[in-house]
């Protein structure tokens, strides 16, 4: 089980036939969001986790649901809006800054209100910025209700501002007249986290694999592979486990 | 099973974003519902009973669109109203509109090729006697829809639970936008995505009730008509 | 064609000349090469055994079928452009899914609209007046026959074609609905009319055409064919014997 | 339009990624259609000549099932094989044979309710010959089914049009895996989150061209059938 | 039953009795209380005016209509046990969509896997051998009504129900329905015919029962009624008179 943001990335087209090479393990992706993945793997369907939204996965460990997590890569938000930029937020200073902006301006704010690790994210900015949005809920403040790619979708032809994952974003073919408008805040970095399923607990979780596909990305060669990944010439994650 | 609990909570404590929510679904798809009846059931009766060079072409290409994609439906749609498309000075795009749009085109076939089959069974035992008294065109149309009225409204009722029942076209071109253009299917999609699979099986529920409602009454009233006209 | 015609006004449908006229259904010819020369007014009674093609020249004659072969001419008229002035009484009468007024309605609805009394009137002329509102597909067998009758007089045709009109309907009601033709005819209407019924041919024809295996094989003014039918075939279809 | 010219471009050069999908998912949708035809058809003929308490009301079941919203079948079946479900043992999640059952399951009501509805007209002109010749039970579901087996093709073709255009279950139950599970609607829906929504587009129309290929085969066939008989 | 009944061995069915059965359709009593018993052997011949409810009273006998008042036995059984014992044939023949051979084949799977031989002699005696390949339904009227009185003859049934079955025959046909008729009577099924044809009523009644507006009025031996009618409607009837 994956989220979303990684499968459009293409990061696993790239990925996994260097793992198949280096292990010969055959690794198939369901990706869907981290909230889908989380409850889908805590149902046994799965055998390694690789989310981003690092408390609830904690709870997924602590809950005896998985083997023990690890922090695997991580890659960084931006936020992207029509180039005209109405409401500035290239003068902005940090990220709560931008988000209030945004609701000055009366701009309007596409986000994917999924409970992903996107938008858990996003709810975080929110509240520190100390706005409430459920006011604007439909008005300027836009809920999808989708994955990162609907949403962008979304935000894209209403030319709203959206808070994405670079490597998402990047990828994204729909650009229309948008733009990323905010990045590089070291608070939109977005830690991602590998989790083999318990296997205890769900006997017919295949160990062996897991493991090794969890050792495997967590190795060197793991590792160099994730971070020599790039598109356009930009590298979109960058490796840090521990 | 607690899903149900949940939904019928929800319901009993007439929560307010599901009735907004079930009132768009029911809104939209009778709209479109509507518009594609309107369509539809005209155009297969009239492939039906007329000869024409290329009719057997166009009712292949009714049953071809019958397989047509939600979601290829909803790009269509998108690609129209976006600010970029032709259509898009309208500002429809992610607007219930929009979504009665898509799903007329999406279930416009449906209707058509359906009622296409009942119609020509009908005109099997018709054709003569219609010839015979020269009624064509749209008389003739008229004529059969209304002898046929009974069979017809299972066509429409299949168009019906295909338009209620979609998601794929309505979350691309409404966006599935909470308090603007979110219906129970996006809803449930949410859900799932989510991982609430108790609570989106519970709005499924709900859903069906509904549609179960509305079926109830067409064909209540079918029967009812039919018993009076036969007694 | 509301207008009332008058014998003494020439029937515009007049000649019919069907030459040649040839249908192959499957692997028989059902229809082989008919020629046939309808010229006097009044009614022409058409006789033969079953499977002989009667209904087959009847629905040929009011457009329902493109023969294979051979071509048919109303006067100065094609098939296609004499339809407004025909009508026809099906072996099988087809009956809409209303109510019995509601049927005579429909098949002319100007009259309808104009005089709905005519309606009524047309009922009362095969008594089915107080069936008025009855289903029509509920009718008994005979009752639907002279509904489809009825609707087929509604607006004085030319040319009249009636496919066993009378079979299951009672002495009275057969006598009625002759009555009816008759009139019709001495008002300048062209009657084609199929039966088995002897008695009925008797009292009605004017000409008697006998077809037997898709092929005319007598045409003769009534009394001549009754006294003394010209072809075996024909003398012993009268006399009751099995044709092959 | 470049997005058919992207995705004929991907036919001509015969790429075996988009063959792969394509044959899964026709693969499928048949054998889902199969299996919904074998219980749908005979059911439909059943609830449509036998009079027993409650007969009108499954049809108005079946009725409503036809909108039955495919991310709820998914979700369904889904927790039906999920590791942890009952029949999670079979580790049938996200097989094909998943989405099959998902599929079945989905058309099999569109299957019935309309079979029954084209039954329904036939049994008003054969039910006193059947009654008076003492024909019931299968026999006469069997002769139904023979006799109307023209407009019976029209049902089927529109579950299959349901099935190899749906996408709400087969995600679910299948999980769009490459190489594994993805089908055409699926690839569809990952190109439009990806953005690329000219090559969507282009798979649509793809699938579009499958279907118009099955709906000739089957309608070809029953033209050729019908000429034949009455020549 | 597949095996020869004859004249002596005694008929299961009879008598048939018919008590107070009553039929209300809209708000006209369409069957009005009619009592009748049918204890002869041989063949009655039911006649009255169109509507009267001669078809109404048929298909009450075979079941098709549960009547609103009233019942009938036929000797020890119900309508709905003595099923398998009759057969009838519709004033409107309905074929199913297959060939003639097929339809026959269909309507008696035994006799077709015994020996199909017998469904050619059935067709013979119909003389429709030559059609036994051709789609039933392109069958003319005559060839449609004589293909389901095979049908209904294949398996000597106990009691027969015609309706109207000769209405659309011509001359010849009739007479060789009418001597298929008689044998099987002869062979101890009982008969029951609806007919407007009195010529037909001669030749086959042994009685004859009279219906006018859903009332038995009459039944009498053959004989006595087309020489003495016993009601004035009747011999009306007979006359041809309008019957209001
Ligand atoms: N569509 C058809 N396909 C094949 N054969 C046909 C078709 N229509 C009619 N026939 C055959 O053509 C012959 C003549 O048919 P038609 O209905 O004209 O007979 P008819 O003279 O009206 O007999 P009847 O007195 O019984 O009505 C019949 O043998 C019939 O089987
Ligand atoms: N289902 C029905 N609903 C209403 N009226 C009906 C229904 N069936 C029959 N009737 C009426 O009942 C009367 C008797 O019908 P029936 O068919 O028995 O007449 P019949 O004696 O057979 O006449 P025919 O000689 O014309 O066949 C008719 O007036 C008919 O209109
Ligand atoms: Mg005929
Ligand atoms: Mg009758």
């Amino acid at each position: 089980q994956s989220t979303t943001s990684t499968q459009n990335s293409g990061l696993y087209d790239y990925l996994l036939p260097i793992l198949k090479k280096n292990t010969g393990i055959q690794v198939n992706v369901v990706a869907v969001g981290t909230g889908q993945a989380i409850k889908n793997a805590m149902r046994c369907d799965g055998d390694v986790l690789l989310v981003h939204a690092k408390s609830a996965e904690e709870k997924f460990v602590a809950g005896g649901y998985g083997e023990y997590r690890r922090d695997l890569m991580y890659n960084d938000f931006v936020i992207i809006g029509p180039k005209a930029d109405p409401a500035n937020l290239a003068g902005a200073r940090d990220v709560i800054d931008a988000f209030q902006r945004i609701e000055q301006a009366g701009a309007k704010f596409a986000s994917r209100g999924d409970d992903s690790g996107t938008h858990k994210k996003e709810r975080s900015l929110w509240q520190a910025a100390a706005i409430d949005t459920d006011a604007g809920s439909g008005q300027w403040y836009l809920e999808t209700g989708s994955g990162m790619g609907a949403t962008l979708n979304t935000g894209v032809s209403l030319s709203a501002y959206v808070l994405t994952d670079r490597a998402t974003w990047i990828k994204f073919a729909n650009k229309q007249d948008a733009a990323i408008v905010f990045e590089g805040n070291p608070s939109l970095f977005n830690q991602y986290g590998v989790i083999p399923v318990n296997a205890d607990r769900c006997p017919n979780v295949n160990r062996e694999a897991a493991e090794t596909f969890t050792q495997w990305l967590l190795s060197e060669t793991g590792q160099a592979a994730i971070g020599a990944y790039q598109v356009e010439g930009k590298p979109l994650f960058f490796p840090n486990a521990n | 099973m607690d899903a149900l609990a949940e939904a019928f909570r929800l319901i009993i404590t007439l929560d307010a974003d599901l009735f907004e929510i079930l009132w768009l679904s029911i809104r939209v798809s009778l709209s479109a519902l509507a518009i594609s009846a309107v369509i539809g059931l005209p155009l297969g009766t009239y492939l039906a009973i007329t000869k024409f060079p290329g009719r057997k072409f166009c009712i292949l290409l009714l049953n071809t669109l019958m397989g047509m994609p939600p979601v290829v439906v909803g790009l269509m749609v998108y690609l129209l109203l976006s600010r970029s498309g032709p259509l898009g000075w309208l500002g429809l795009l992610y607007t219930p509109t929009a979504m009665i749009i898509a799903q007329a085109v999406l279930i416009t076939p449906i209707i058509a090729a359906l009622s296409n089959q009942v119609i020509e069974n009908l005109h099997q035992e018709y054709s003569d006697t219609f010839y015979s008294m020269g009624v064509t065109g749209r008389r003739a149309v008229a004529a059969y829809l209304v002898d046929a009225r009974y069979a017809l409204t299972t066509c429409v009722l299949a168009g019906f639970g295909r338009a209620i029942a979609e998601v794929g076209a309505v979350i691309i071109v409404g966006g599935n936008i909470d308090h603007l253009t979110r219906v129970m299917t996006t809803a449930i999609a949410l859900e799932t995505s989510k991982g609430n699979l108790t609570l989106a099986l519970g709005l499924g529920a709900v859903l069906l009730a509904l549609s179960l409602l509305v079926n109830a009454l067409v064909i209540g009233v079918r029967e009812y008509a039919a018993k009076r006209q036969y007694a | 064609m509301n207008t009332l015609r008058s014998a003494n006004m020439p029937n515009s449908l007049l000649p019919i000349r069907i030459s040649d006229l040839g249908l192959i259904k499957g692997d028989r010819a059902v229809l082989g090469g008919v020629n046939l020369i309808i010229d006097e007014p009044g009614i022409t009674v058409i006789m033969g055994p079953n499977g002989a093609g009667k209904s087959l020249l009847l629905r040929s004659l009011h457009g329902l079928i493109t023969p294979d072969q051979g071509f048919i001419t109303l006067g100065s008229l094609t098939v296609a452009d004499s339809r407004n002035e025909q009508a026809m009484v099906f072996q099988q009468p087809v009956l809409l899914r209303r109510t019995v007024l509601q049927n005579l309605a429909f098949a002319a609805p100007k009259i309808a609209k104009t005089n709905p009394q005519r309606l009524i009137q047309a009922l009362e002329s095969v008594n089915l007046a107080d069936r008025a509102a009855q289903p029509a597909r509920m009718l008994s067998g005979g009752e639907q026959q002279r509904l489809s009758l009825a609707r087929a007089l509604l607006d004085e045709p030319a040319l009249l074609l009636l496919d066993e009109a009378t079979a299951s309907l009672d002495p009275a009601s057969v006598l009625m609905i002759e009555s009816l033709v008759k009139a019709q005819s001495a008002q300048g209407t062209k009657v084609i009319l199929v039966s088995h019924d002897q008695g009925q041919a008797r009292r009605l024809a004017d000409e008697v055409v006998f077809i037997s295996a898709g092929q005319v094989t007598e045409q003769s003014p009534a009394d001549r064919f009754f006294t003394a039918p010209q072809t075996p075939t024909a003398k012993a279809y009268l006399a009751g014997e099995i044709l092959l």
